[in-house]
């Protein structure tokens, strides 16, 4: 393939429908910096996209060893897109962990680009390299570029008056310029940001601006590149777009509920990895008249959450995993007490502490049962990090309406990941109406039901004449005094779990994509939507009669799903844990699902729900999952 | 008691009915033993609550779970019966939230000092404006006899048939050591220094905590007696009195005073010059610490407010930081839906 | 039906195959012993029997009001028996209040002693009484017995020098002496054991002698009884029998476990209802090596009993439901780490503090399913108060040769209940193996699986050369190292899950009662046995196609479980919750089986069972659940 | 280095290797920020170690979550990384059943006083033997840098971008109040000291207490280094020496002494008489909370031993319990087995 240099303007340009790069370094290295920039680029030139940040695990590991490594995975396309990608067609390695991490995962044939320099024998030994790879042959499946970025970067930066070690840092605005040079993006958007945020800092900003010219231009001279890719822009809805990530779309989601409930935010939390995000987001926003209550761990969270549903604030907690089962007891005070709130909970890899950066969806039956007593509670799940807006405002729509309090599943691919969206105009978002208790009642009772929704009324302290008292004590039905009466107490357990159940009349019914009945139906929940969805496409354009849809309300389930069930021969349920949706789908409707398993702390591949597909269809012999040798995106 | 005399006023002059303690006798049926010292403390409350001018509705009081805890079932006001240990971090998003609002906590010495340690210290530390009544029997009364963090060291109970084998916590000592700007201790026998107490405490602005030495006459029968007996009082308790020596005793006779950083029991101490003086405002805990740790049969037992100081609130602190953040940049929500960078795709 | 009065002698006796008999009276009024002492008397006479206390809503309610009333069932027969009986056929109210908590249970046309002298004009008020039952014909339909039971009693003692307050507690033992007479029991047991209870007290002693004879001769010299009853003796398997409640079972058979096992048993605690008297009866046990520690919550119970598991003890931790919640996340460290110890749960009314002194199985789902992440753990369940023994020795077994923890899901009903129980023979119980570590093994790997179990080896601190380290991360099979591999993890979540699948090639097969295949199996777990087994034999007595089996290995199932419910037409799972077998069976073998929930705190009656039976037979109607007037046995 | 020249025999006489700071040295790699200040903590505990002649075998480090709770894995012993706040309950458990093991607990400012803050408390109540190390940072590390509960009022960080609006707890206080019997503080930096305390509180019997002021340079850096810089520390920290009188300056010039109950500096003071004399065993713990209430600036903060007594341990007890208990009844368990009553039922 290598032909003679041919003049600048005149470098073969390749179009591609979509293309995957992964930018990978050590933590110190500002990959994540790096790949923001290259999305918001991406972006605003029109393509759809995808992207997937990896952070190592929770703590710096030392530099340029393998656990310190830090990647971030975009992919982009001219046509409609929802997954971060199966395979990366380009890798950036900033040093030998990262390649050695990353290599794995790269489509054969595809691009490696290396800062040469960072191929020292005291990092390749930190990397557990005996020999560099850049020589021994082990990269002869791909394009390897080896660039000296960082003595390239170095002169660059002659000029600027900066000490070596700040200049070092400037690498990661170097390989973007060269990556934005690759793939045909302007650097005028990064130039922009870089100004606004490093406005104070002179030198640090004309430090940065220099190495992403220099990276720019090294593209644009340099032979090492025979071929520029160029993808176009997708055809997408008109609007105003943004970026954004799940948890930023949860905390203003969770903002803009507050909004159209005209109820003051109150967010109690502790912070735990994937979800801290989301407290730190909502603690920039007091002047929203949010309140943000970092407490002493999750327990007390929730108990503050109730007490603040309990004075008539739209109360918020969040955690994940470990957090949630630190709170099951006092969320259950919330279902006694019939308080209206809404708990968060960013799924990572479990059980117990397991694997805090990595995602899964392993939480939905802890959401559905880990509590004591029939305890039937309200779930919703997000499908992609900007449904995470729209789901939030759900939650409390139905918690103000039920009266329940309200899991909201996201999980670390959906509150990290993030995608283009259409800025919604708030006016066309509903008011969301509560039910406070008529303060002229006489003989206020405060467990007398609305008939149809079986809420009780909300009562708030600092209401004259409906004094009252509460408790987690089985209470009688209408006054709410303690009773241990036998009837009573089935009755009130019949209510809690209708008033629930009720809800299936009041959400939207399952949609599906694809034909309205056939071979087979792919269902999945949360953050597997993308992937499922591309599979299911996929499937059909080669002919196979596969529909797939997404559960978002949990518990209760869509009201027409058995009937969607019905209608397919086969149902295939793709998880990421060991078959938790599965097992509520075959308990309720005795459909004979097939679930499909990964447990890697990964998302899916869209590939991987495909090969599954086929399987199942019997259109090939059964199928296990290939790690490959190092699938490992990021940290160790 | 010293509650300023009514005139059915509040602060901004409208006027309130006033009320009386069968204002604030709810309707529901008590539930304790017979002989119960419970009984006293909810007596002692229900005639505090009408003093401090407050109407019944701004009022709430939350618990966790005990024989103690079912206190709010009893008060005609906003009640919350909550879980066991939990009552301060439901208080603290209530009153975080609804900072208008008057907040007692009440609780037991294994509600408060064995699940709940923690959020008890945590809700002291943050000196949010509520108000924490502890009801030291120093025994789990309501799971019926095991010995509690407050029990003696080596007391017999259900759970410890051979003794128990853990010092016991003293709680002003841990309310001391979190920060509670307020610190007090009372008796349920001695009911007029109870109200007396109850009210400073709820007059007092930020965390105050309040342990009241209270009979369960059922499984710790007597667990107070040998100070608290009518007879022995006066010997055996010393009344804190701000700005008073510390003195004891019938005839008040008998005073504490300080041998370097240790106190000392000047028996018929005609002189107050060399006794040591309360002062419940001094800044540093140190006085508070030395009467926290004097106890009977070394010392008479001090009851009264031990320590009262001024400090800032956390739900003060979080709605001045609302209201400046509000002054600063109005609450427009489009430009944070907007985020920093939008593009637009035209048809 | 009034007759002349016969001689003594010739009272006119009426067997009877099975009778029921409730004593009811204030929480002061000694209902608790008197049940007890009829029991073992009646026990000792050799009838099958069963019982069921019921106390208040844990505080001392005030002396004769409702929610003070505490009472005492007990069923007794000269054939098995499996329940306290659906309705008693006796009653004795020591007050009004008892007489109105109780009397909506008695059967129609049943017997009623009260004691009179307490239905005062005040005592009358306190129960809510408008007018005295005992005048105005509400009691028409039973036979009334109204005995002057307090001023007897006191006219018996009159020569006992005690306050006459005193004296008043005696009235249990008069009652006590009279139901004895009634049903010709013999007074001695309880002579004795009054005499070493009492022995260090003559006077009190001497009262309540007083007074049960006093009772037992009334009845004998009165005319007030037409009729006496005999139940004769059981024929029950021979052997050396005692009474025991579930708690005591539940007790011993962990300390017979730590005998079998040859390890210290160690058990923390935070007390809690129903469960605290198993913390109460094994800290009498320090002469066995059994160390006990009440610890500041549940959550510090589990870390301890996890430290003395990591160190090499038998650990044990016990609660209820909310305790359960608590302990929910550190529960996922030992599942993690793989450490071998048991966790009870007395499971009582929920959600939250729900009805602590009432019994339900509300809690299989959390046992199951309360934990972050994929966390599969080994759950067994006894099925009477005696086989809580037996179980327990189970749950060390499970727990000590796969390295899992075990949940031991009791409840309030089996922990208090109580039953004849022929003593075991120690030897004949076989010991329990533990894996220690080989410590002479070089490059020691702390997760290098036994390729059978697929239990990891157990190598406690104090081990010369085995040091090494766990956690709550996900870790690399066999080193235990820290891992962040997909592929790793999902292999160690797939371990753990087919660990505790692996345990069903451990179990015994689940047994049925009844014909081998058939129209109906009634399937159940726990307590509810009893009542299950009967009304299935009553179903069979009638000529209908009805089997029963109970399931004790909840996780995992019997192997055989899916082959038994497909040789049934039907299956239906009666139990005291919303249908949480129920969804478990139909998940896993997508069986249609019809779930009969009762949630009202109360074990279930052999009559409802039968009656649900029929409905599923198509031989009745759709049946509900018929409480009763106030069906309430005990406190409100 | 105190620690008595080694023979390389344990107490009952049999030979025991001679142990290096290498043999406790783990092969695991260590993964903190490059400059954290867990290094040196790790390091002078490793060289600890081996002065204490216990087998390694012998030794269990336990831990919860946070950077400094990885510190487990660095050490060649028997080591638990176990959950957030939790590692107190699981030493408990450890040390109860197996009381012959010497056991350490590591945590952090969160782990230890937010989440894990009442474990701490009853550890230390119940005097178990174990030696607890608390890394205070004042901040969140392994979560990226939210404020703790030992962080200033006022403090900007990811969770409190307006600034903190809590007082932060002492945890020296704390200790003292729950009773600990040995608390200490030393300074990542000050390595000697550091090492110095570390040995002395694990040859305490009973519950030692240790606050590491740990600096974290990511998210917290130079927490400390107003008082630690090498240039300042001789005049901004207090070095306790037992039986001294409290002295700080480069030429120990300065002083504390007690007006009243309340510690004041004498600056420039030539006489030690008038100054407050440093005893960490004295039963009363005034003194010690002295210490723990003096801070930079006002006062030099102390650093050493500030309370070292004895006290009745609770595996001791539990263990004593046990062997009573079977010299009174011998274990059997038919007797038990067959209850108060049986009955036999013939053929
Ligand atoms: C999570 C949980 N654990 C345990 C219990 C059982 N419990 C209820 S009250 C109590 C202790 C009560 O003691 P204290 O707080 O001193 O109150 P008192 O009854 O003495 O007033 C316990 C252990 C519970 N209700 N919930
Ligand atoms: C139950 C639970 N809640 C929250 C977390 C998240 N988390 C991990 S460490 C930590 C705080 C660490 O702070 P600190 O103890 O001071 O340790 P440091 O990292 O500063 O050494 C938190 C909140 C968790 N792992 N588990
Ligand atoms: S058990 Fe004790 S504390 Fe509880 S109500 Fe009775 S006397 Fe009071
Ligand atoms: S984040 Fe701070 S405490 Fe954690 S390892 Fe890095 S420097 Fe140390
Ligand atoms: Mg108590
Ligand atoms: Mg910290």
């Amino acid at each position: 393939m290598t032909t003679e240099s041919p003049a600048r303007q005149d470098r073969e340009v390749q179009r591609l429908e979509r293309v995957t790069v992964r930018f990978a370094g050590d933590s110190g290295d500002g990959m994540q910096l790096t790949g923001t920039q290259f999305t918001k680029t991406t972006a605003i030139f029109g393509n759809d996209l995808a992207t997937l940040p990896d952070f190592p695990a929770e703590i710096r590991a030392p530099t340029g060893s393998l656990p310190g490594v830090s990647g971030f995975q975009i992919s982009f396309s001219s046509s409609d897109i929802r997954t971060p990608g199966d395979q990366p067609d380009a890798l950036v390695a900033m040093n030998p962990a990262a390649l050695k991490t990353n290599i794995g995962d790269l489509r054969p044939g595809g691009l490696v680009i290396v800062d040469e320099e960072e191929f020292s024998r005291s990092n390749l030994k930190k990397a557990g390299y005996e020999q560099s790879p850049l020589e021994d042959g082990t990269l002869s499946a791909f394009q390897v570029v080896p660039i000296n970025i960082t003595r390239q970067n170095e002169l660059a930066l002659e000029e600027v008056d900066l000490p070596s070690k700040q200049k070092f840092q400037s690498r990661n605005f170097y390989a973007l310029g060269l990556v934005l040079w690759l793939y045909g993006r302007s650097i005028e958007p990064t130039v922009k940001w870089a100004e606004a945020r490093f406005g104070r800092n002179p030198a640090v900003l004309d430090a940065n601006l220099r190495a992403l010219k220099a990276g720019y231009n090294f593209g644009d001279t340099t032979e090492l590149f025979q071929v520029r890719y160029e993808v176009p822009p997708a055809t997408v809805e008109p609007g105003l777009y943004r970026h954004i990530s799940g948890n930023e779309a949860t905390a203003l989601g969770f903002l803009a509920a507050s909004i159209k409930a005209d109820l003051p935010l109150f967010y109690a939390s502790y912070p735990i990895t994937p979800a801290s995000d989301v407290l730190h987001e909502l603690s920039r926003h007091r002047n929203f008249g949010v309140k943000t209550f970092q407490a002493e761990d999750e327990i007390a969270a929730m108990g503050a959450a109730i007490g603040a549903a309990y004075g008539g604030s739209l109360a918020l907690t969040g955690t994940s995993g470990p957090g949630l089962a630190l709170k099951s007891e006092a969320l259950n005070l919330a279902i006694m007490t019939e308080l209206p709130l809404v708990v968060i909970d960013v799924q990572r890899a479990g059980p117990s502490t397991g694997m805090p950066t990595k995602t899964e969806q392993s939480d939905l039956l802890q959401a559905m049962f880990g509590r004591n007593g029939d305890s039937a509670i309200a779930i919703v799940a997000p499908a992609t990090p900007a449904d995470c807006f729209h789901m939030a405002i759900e939650a409390y729509r139905i918690a103000l309406k039920y009266m329940v309090p309200v899991i909201y599943l996201s999980d670390g691919y959906l509150g990290n990941g993030s995608e283009p969206w259409k800025i919604p105009d708030m006016g066309d978002i509903p008011e969301i109406a509560s039910h406070f208790a008529d303060p002229s009642t006489t003989d206020f009772q405060p467990y007398k039901r609305d008939p149809e929704t079986l809420a009780r009324p909300w009562a708030i302290p600092g209401t004259p004449g409906l004094e009252h008292r509460i408790g987690g004590l089985e209470k009688s039905s209408e006054t709410g005094d303690i009773s241990y009466e036998p009837e009573n107490h089935h009755k009130m357990t019949l209510y809690r779990n209708n008033r629930v159940a009720n809800i299936q009349h009041d959400i939207p019914p399952l949609e599906v994509q694809g034909p309205e009945s056939g071979d087979l139906l792919v269902l999945g929940w949360g953050g597997t939507y993308g992937a499922i969805v591309s599979a299911a496409e996929n499937a059909r354009a080669q002919g196979k009669s596969v529909a797939s849809a997404q559960v978002r309300y949990l518990n209760p389930f869509p009201a027409n799903l058995g009937e969607v069930l019905s209608r397919y021969d086969k149902v295939l349920i793709p998880e990421l844990n060991m078959g938790q949706l599965s097992m509520l789908v075959r308990a309720k409707y005795l459909v004979d699902a097939v679930p499909f398993n990964k447990i890697a702390g990964q998302p899916f591949k869209i590939a991987e729900i495909e090969a599954k597909i086929d399987e199942v269809l019997g259109l090939r012999g059964p199928y296990e999952l290939d790690f490959g040798p190092t699938s490992n995106l990021g940290g160790a | 008691m010293t509650a300023p005399a009514t005139n059915g006023k509040t602060g901004d002059g409208e006027e309130l009915p006033v009320l009386t303690k069968k204002d604030f006798t709810s309707d529901q049926e008590v539930r304790w033993c017979p002989g119960c010292g419970d009984y006293a403390i909810l007596a002692q409350m229900q005639k505090m609550l009408p003093d401090l001018k407050i109407p019944r509705e701004n009022i709430a009081f939350i618990s966790g779970i005990g024989c103690s805890s079912r206190f709010p079932y009893y008060v005609e006001t906003y009640g919350f019966h909550s879980i066991h240990g939990r009552a301060p971090t439901i208080a603290t998003g209530l009153k975080l939230t609804r900072p208008e609002l008057t907040v007692f906590v009440v609780t037991g010495d294994g509600d408060g000092l064995s699940i709940g340690g923690n959020h008890l210290l945590h809700a002291m530390r943050r000196n949010l404006d509520i108000t924490i009544i502890l009801f030291n029997n120093r025994i789990y009364g309501l799971t019926k006899g095991q010995f509690s963090p407050t029990s003696e060291l080596g007391k017999v109970t259900k759970s410890s048939p051979y003794g128990t084998t853990e010092m016991p916590l003293n709680p002003t000592r841990i309310a001391i050591a979190a920060g509670a700007t307020f610190v007090a201790r009372a008796v349920d026998r001695d009911t007029k220094h109870l109200e007396q107490v109850l009210y400073e405490a709820a007059q007092h602005k930020g965390t105050s905590f309040v342990e009241v030495y209270q009979n369960c006459n059922i499984f710790n029968d007597g667990a107070f007696a040998a100070f608290t007996d009518k007879d022995v009082r006066d010997d055996r308790m010393l009344y804190l009195e701000d700005g008073q020596p510390l003195r004891f005793g019938k005839e008040r006779q008998h005073g504490i005073k300080l041998n370097g950083f240790l106190p000392e029991v000047e028996w018929d101490a005609p002189e107050d010059a060399e006794l040591l003086v309360h002062d419940a405002a001094t800044p540093h805990t140190n006085l508070a610490n030395i009467l926290a740790h004097m106890d009977y049969p070394d010392f008479p037992v001090p009851v009264g407010i031990f320590r009262r100081v001024e400090a800032p609130r956390y739900e003060e602190m979080l709605e001045e930081q609302v209201q400046d953040a509000r002054e600063r940049a109005a609450p427009e929500f489009e430009p944070l839906l907007h985020g920093s960078e939008t593009w637009r795709v035209n048809d």
